[in-house]
């Protein structure tokens, strides 16, 4: 076990922060937020074939970068810090990682490429309008056909899912419960029999979809009801990236905390000279890199397919969460009202912080999930 | 006219109501005879609108007001403060000109304190007035300014003196809002409200007569009006009372609550909402969680605690005994109340809380009280402040020292573009 | 609902506070603690003649002075604040409202007026070596006989059970289990078969007994069986009691602590005058008086007999239990060292608020019970 | 002697080993052969017991010395805070007279810093130093003082001038315990040890040549053996290896060991013991509850995250990188993870938690749990002090302005009685 980044990977960080700081500013996170989209296909063009990003984690077979959950991680801290809007998350982390996971190797040569090279977006769609982020949840329904698998049923909160070419969906076998018999299907966004609605999300840097599925045709990937594994694999990765992005969020926050604290004059003072404020920004401070310890031990461990991999997901996923809204809620507080308004960009990771706080389940659900592998 | 007692203001306003109350009056009309009356305002001078009654015989008024479900005066809004104040400081110029008006709802007022510069620190403006020979030249920009887009009136706090300390250089005038050199502009907030204005002065003029008090006497001034403040008297006094209302002064008096009121109507969310707690622990299921069930006891403890230590400090107020410690800490509390609603609710919501509008939970409700809670430990005095006044108020621990107390123009502050 | 004290009863608090100020400095404190029985004949002597302290709650029926749960809320305030080492608790607290709640009109003539006098000592024995606080976890069985019952079993944490001339003890029929067929009976406490023995406490101020029953003789209290109803009342009049006696010593060490705050001189200004210290001091309030409201709440509902009264009894123990262990800790930390030598009287009433966190069931057992009252 | 190497020393250190060491040697006998040696303290110079080796060939050093299973010179408790500050800031008198019996344990120090008045402010002390013409005379009262009832020397932080700013007009000095005019009592903490003392002074002789440093410049000093205190230089380095370790020398040295760690038996639980958590939990059978389930998770993943975060902060030094914020936020996280465990213990534990000694939970250690884990965020600077260095160094947030700059003689200061 590593505790530092190589030289290598702290110049890589550095590369993705300077473009990041140069492609989105707030006046762009504020822009893109507002349209249907959510980002912008040149930026995301520039990201894919300058920085060659959607290709991290994707092995070189599948023309993929064939970095891991380390470098893809110094990616999600950047992509936190900077509120990109784009479909990096959906694609990169859900999508390509439930296909590696999950594919047969013909399909993973047939899906990933374009993934990786940016053109294709695609998304993962597992959870339904009951919210639950636990296999046991699911209810959507694939029914076998003579050409393959019919899926019906609904799913929500499907980052980007309005927006993605290729839907990768979790379903099972008719008649199925709990964790059995659970299996992950592809289907283009605009097949036919599905129906795609955005929902309004909170925060407006993260689209949402709600998408039905009437008798809508699709593909297996890999064995059929053998997707319980691989999905909980992708969930437990997709959590050791989101723990990495929202530490890079609370790093932004702690930073506009302290730089307003120590310009901002009351009573002939810089207010972060008053104890009130200096001690809460060091308190910030150590819940902002205990998390991002979390965050990064987790990728960490995650690149050497532990099989602690699953505990440190959960602990990552609730440290950062619980340290990203803390850390939002103070920065507002120190801004005084200056902070709760609209123009000051406080509340863009605020809302950030809370979308987070509830994707991929709240911190308790992932606290329960720590204490079923750590506590017995 | 000395001689007051309940049984004889009982009867004197009934009988008064009796053969003047109208519901079919027009508004106006109907307040200026309040005015010429003196039942609008019995706690107020004879001089001035009033009957001079004490105010414990102003609740004997009211009741038979509520009796005969007639309209009183315009109350809501800051106009209240605005009355409060220059029947205080007032010269009978200004009582003359704006009182009569204030009642009858006429005109709006609104208050021109805090700035982007100084919030906690309100004695810290920089909005300047310069005396020009004929007229008072205002330059500058407040912040936080309710209902300022439809008021004809501003209660301004500008410096006027520039070599004093800070509280001796202030100056406190009465603006007239419609004019050239006054912009209003909506502030929206990070909940998408915009319930508050900007307000830009750029050579915005005040005559003479508009000064209220003496130069350099505007934060005695201005600590009236946020007494009258603290006491409740502005802001939200604005429902319309329930009951058997029909007649066209009702449909007025609506129309001009429910105007004052717009800009509050998140203020309930802004609370954390504690009501809908257990209704929704329960239709989420949530409620048979046992970690759920210790967040929501306590947050019960900390709202009911709260709740019985304001009825506390009332109980000891109306026996008349000395305010125990028990009466500053309400909003400390309700701080902490709207933080640990917002926590509560992120647990029984779950996934939900990434969604807003009216497809998420309650028709948006709960979007709108995550979003709108961290202002409770803000405005009206952040949280800070409110330790500050109660450490040294309450426990008599020592003060900090002060470094702004020389001349104003050496005081370190913001540079506000 | 009343929301505030009368002038006769502001008057009571005042004698009774001068009466403990006078007789329990801490120095009475320390020497008590260290003694076997744990209090001083005499000054129970006089607080039971002069101040007629045990007869509060007893009607006058019974020879007491017929008050309520506010009057001995007041004594149970001042109590904590002095830390009077003292067989109250036991004895006018638990005891006498277990025989008043169960007893016959008889029995209750027969044992209340020597304990309204404090001349007879008693206690009640409720939890057991599993250290539950509900009804169903009572496991000693009272065994019918020729003449009477006989008492099998052990209990523990019995608050003064060493000195208590009289037991009140909670048992079960044989075979019997849950909320059922409890009943209480009454013995000496020197009785055959009844074997006592001190546990060493925590707090040393509040001395604890384990004792066992082999086929003691018994004597039951009102209707065999009944036992449930009035066991659950006596122990939320304890608990309100309890919680005033909490509030009582927060307050004692909130003062502590600004005393020394003021007094106390670091980089040349007193330590009070540091934002870190005075906003600690402005939480400890808002703590501290929001629990008093709680615990005098639950007094006065108590006093109307309203049906509210259990789940209002559990509110107040749980917030007064917090906020008197927070207090504590606060209390020393604003002390430094000094407030953690045994010297300094801090750790007292920590200890105190430790044992009364427990006593009864901790905070958490409390906002269950109000739970199941107040959430469905 | 300038050409070291790995292999070099390797073969040197073995060789001597194989030739000197005997695990029946008497313990002052063989560190005596140490110190001649040099190869006791091998990165000290060669002038002083030492081979002048530089600190990473150290670590070749004490492998040797393990796989050989001998032992070392003294290290544990204050003495070698004093050794790095004599070498520092000694005279070669200084050196000359302590290093060897430092080296050899025969001597025993303390540290005589912290005073009643002077606690988080430690530069406030009050202790005086004053000269008679042939030595110091000592007059006041240090607190906090480890082992201070068998040391034969302390180090001494006094004031000698008084009319300097505070920080100027202390000097240091080794000051000889055994004397009557110093009286060492034991101090006893709310846990019931008594791991520190008290030591009073009553016209305590100190003479002349036993000053470190120049007069005035014990601020200075004492910066230097603060240093080597956080760096962990003393205080806890003293468990005994394990290993087949029979004879005469061995014996002695565990005798050493245990009397110097007597005071610091429980520390670990005043760091709140997380270790014992989940098998409490288990064993309570309280494990099954969601509750209970979420405070051992939270308190599991600060406890982690505060490790993992100290490594990363090792990994930075050990790169050579500049330290970042995580090297500095150990203690407060510590503070952190204490009262967490307290608390969780307390959830576990339940009704037990009234019981102490013996026949409570874990035979007194739960019990000791909730009593000593106030002393963490106090011990060693309160978490307030933290704060203040965390935000000013490591933040660099503005500093509070100080009122303790003027002649000490005027600084408002504590009457200690």
């Amino acid at each position: 076990m590593d505790y530092s980044f190589t030289d290598e990977q702290e110049q890589f960080r550095s590369i993705v922060q300077r473009f990041l700081k140069e492609k989105s500013p707030t006046s762009e996170v504020r822009r893109l937020m507002e349209t249907e989209e959510g980002y912008d296909p040149n930026v995301w063009r520039q990201l894919s074939e300058d920085l060659g990003l959607p290709a991290i984690p994707i092995p070189e077979a599948y023309g993929g970068a064939g970095f891991g959950p380390v470098e893809l991680g110094i990616v999600m801290e950047e992509l936190g810090r900077s509120l990109l809007c784009a479909p990096y998350f959906s694609s990169t982390v859900l999508a390509a990682n439930a296909i590696l996971n999950t594919a047969f190797e013909s399909q993973k040569l047939d899906l990933l490429p374009a993934i990786a090279s940016g053109e294709r977006l695609a998304t993962l769609a597992v959870t339904e309008p009951n919210g639950r982020w636990d296999a046991a949840g699911i209810e959507c329904i694939a029914s076998p056909t003579a050409d393959g698998f019919q899926l019906s049923g609904t799913k929500s909160f499907v980052l980007d899912g309005c927006l993605a070419d290729l839907l990768v969906v979790v379903a099972r076998n008719p008649g199925s419960a709990g964790f059995e018999e659970l299996s992950l299907f592809t289907l283009a966004g605009n097949a036919d029999g599905v129906t795609r609605r955005a929902l309004a999300p909170m925060d407006a840097t993260r689209k949402l979809a709600h998408i039905e599925f009437n008798n809508a045709q699709a593909t297996l990937l890999g064995d059929l009801g053998a997707g319980f594994a691989p999905l909980s694999k992708t969930l437990d990765q997709a959590a050791v990236a989101l723990a990495n992005e929202m530490v890079g969020g609370a790093q932004a926050l702690l930073e506009a905390a302290i730089e307003y604290a120590k310009m901002r004059m009351q009573f002939g003072r810089a207010i972060g000279s008053f104890q009130a404020i200096k001690h809460k920004c060091a308190d910030m401070l150590l819940d902002v890199e205990l998390a991002k310890s979390a965050a990064y031990h987790a990728a960490q461990v995650a690149s050497e397919d532990d099989p602690d991999t699953s505990a440190l997901a959960s602990l990552a996923k609730a440290a950062a969460s619980d340290a990203y809204v803390r850390t939002a809620a103070t920065c507002i507080q120190i801004h005084g009202g200056i902070g709760f308004t609209w123009d000051n960009d406080t509340h863009l990771w605020f809302k950030r912080a809370k979308s987070s706080e509830a994707f991929l389940g709240l911190p308790s659900y992932h606290r329960e999930l720590l204490m079923q592998q750590w506590g017995g | 006219m000395a001689d007051f007692n309940e049984e004889n203001v009982r009867r004197d306003v009934r009988d008064w109501l009796k053969a003047n109350w109208d519901p079919n009056a027009k508004l106006v009309d109907w307040r200026n005879k309040l005015a010429d009356s003196g039942w609008g305002v019995p706690h107020w001078p004879v001089e001035w609108y009033g009957k001079g009654l004490p105010v414990s015989l102003g609740q004997v008024v009211d009741d038979e007001f509520a009796r005969a479900n007639a309209v009183g005066v315009a109350k809501t809004g800051i106009r209240m403060l605005a009355a409060a104040t220059l029947l205080e400081h007032g010269s009978d110029f200004h009582k003359d000109r704006f009182l009569r008006r204030i009642l009858t709802g006429e005109d709006t007022w609104c208050q021109l304190f805090s700035e982007p510069g100084s919030g906690s620190d309100l004695a810290g403006a920089t909005t300047r007035a310069d005396f020009d020979g004929d007229n008072w030249i205002i330059n500058g920009q407040k912040l936080w300014t309710t209902s300022a887009h439809h008021a004809q009136f501003g209660l301004l706090l500008a410096r006027t003196d520039w070599d004093e300390p800070k509280h001796k250089g202030l100056s406190y005038f009465v603006l007239a809002m419609e004019q050239s050199g006054v912009d209003v502009q909506p502030l929206r907030q990070m909940n998408g409200h915009a319930s508050f204005n900007q307000v830009f002065f750029t050579d915005a003029k005040i005559p003479p007569e508009h000064l209220v008090s003496t130069e350099g006497n505007g934060w005695q001034v201005a600590m009236t009006t946020l007494a009258h403040e603290r006491r409740g008297a502005g802001g939200l006094h604005g429902t319309s009372r329930e009951g058997p209302r029909k007649g066209n002064i009702y449909d007025e008096e609506r129309a001009e609550i429910a105007t004052v009121m717009e800009p509050y109507k998140w203020y309930p969310q802004r609370a954390g909402r504690v009501d809908l707690i257990v209704e929704r622990a329960k239709a989420t299921g949530t409620i048979t969680d046992s970690h759920i069930r210790q967040e929501i006891a306590k947050l019960l403890i900390l709202s009911k605690s709260a709740e019985w230590t304001a009825r506390r400090a009332r109980a000891a107020q109306q026996q008349g005994r000395p305010q125990g410690p028990e009466g500053s800490l309400g909003k400390l509390a309700a701080s902490n109340i709207a933080r640990a609603c917002a926590h509560v609710h992120t647990l029984i919501t779950q996934t939900d809380v990434m969604l807003t509008g009216q497809e998420s939970p309650l028709g948006g409700t709960i979007a709108e009280i995550l979003v709108s809670v961290p202002a409770t430990s803000i405005a009206g005095g952040t949280d800070e402040i409110q330790r500050n006044i109660i450490s040294e108020r309450v426990l008599g621990m020592p003060k900090e020292p002060r470094f702004d107390t020389g001349p104003f123009r050496d005081v370190p502050r913001n540079i506000v573009t």
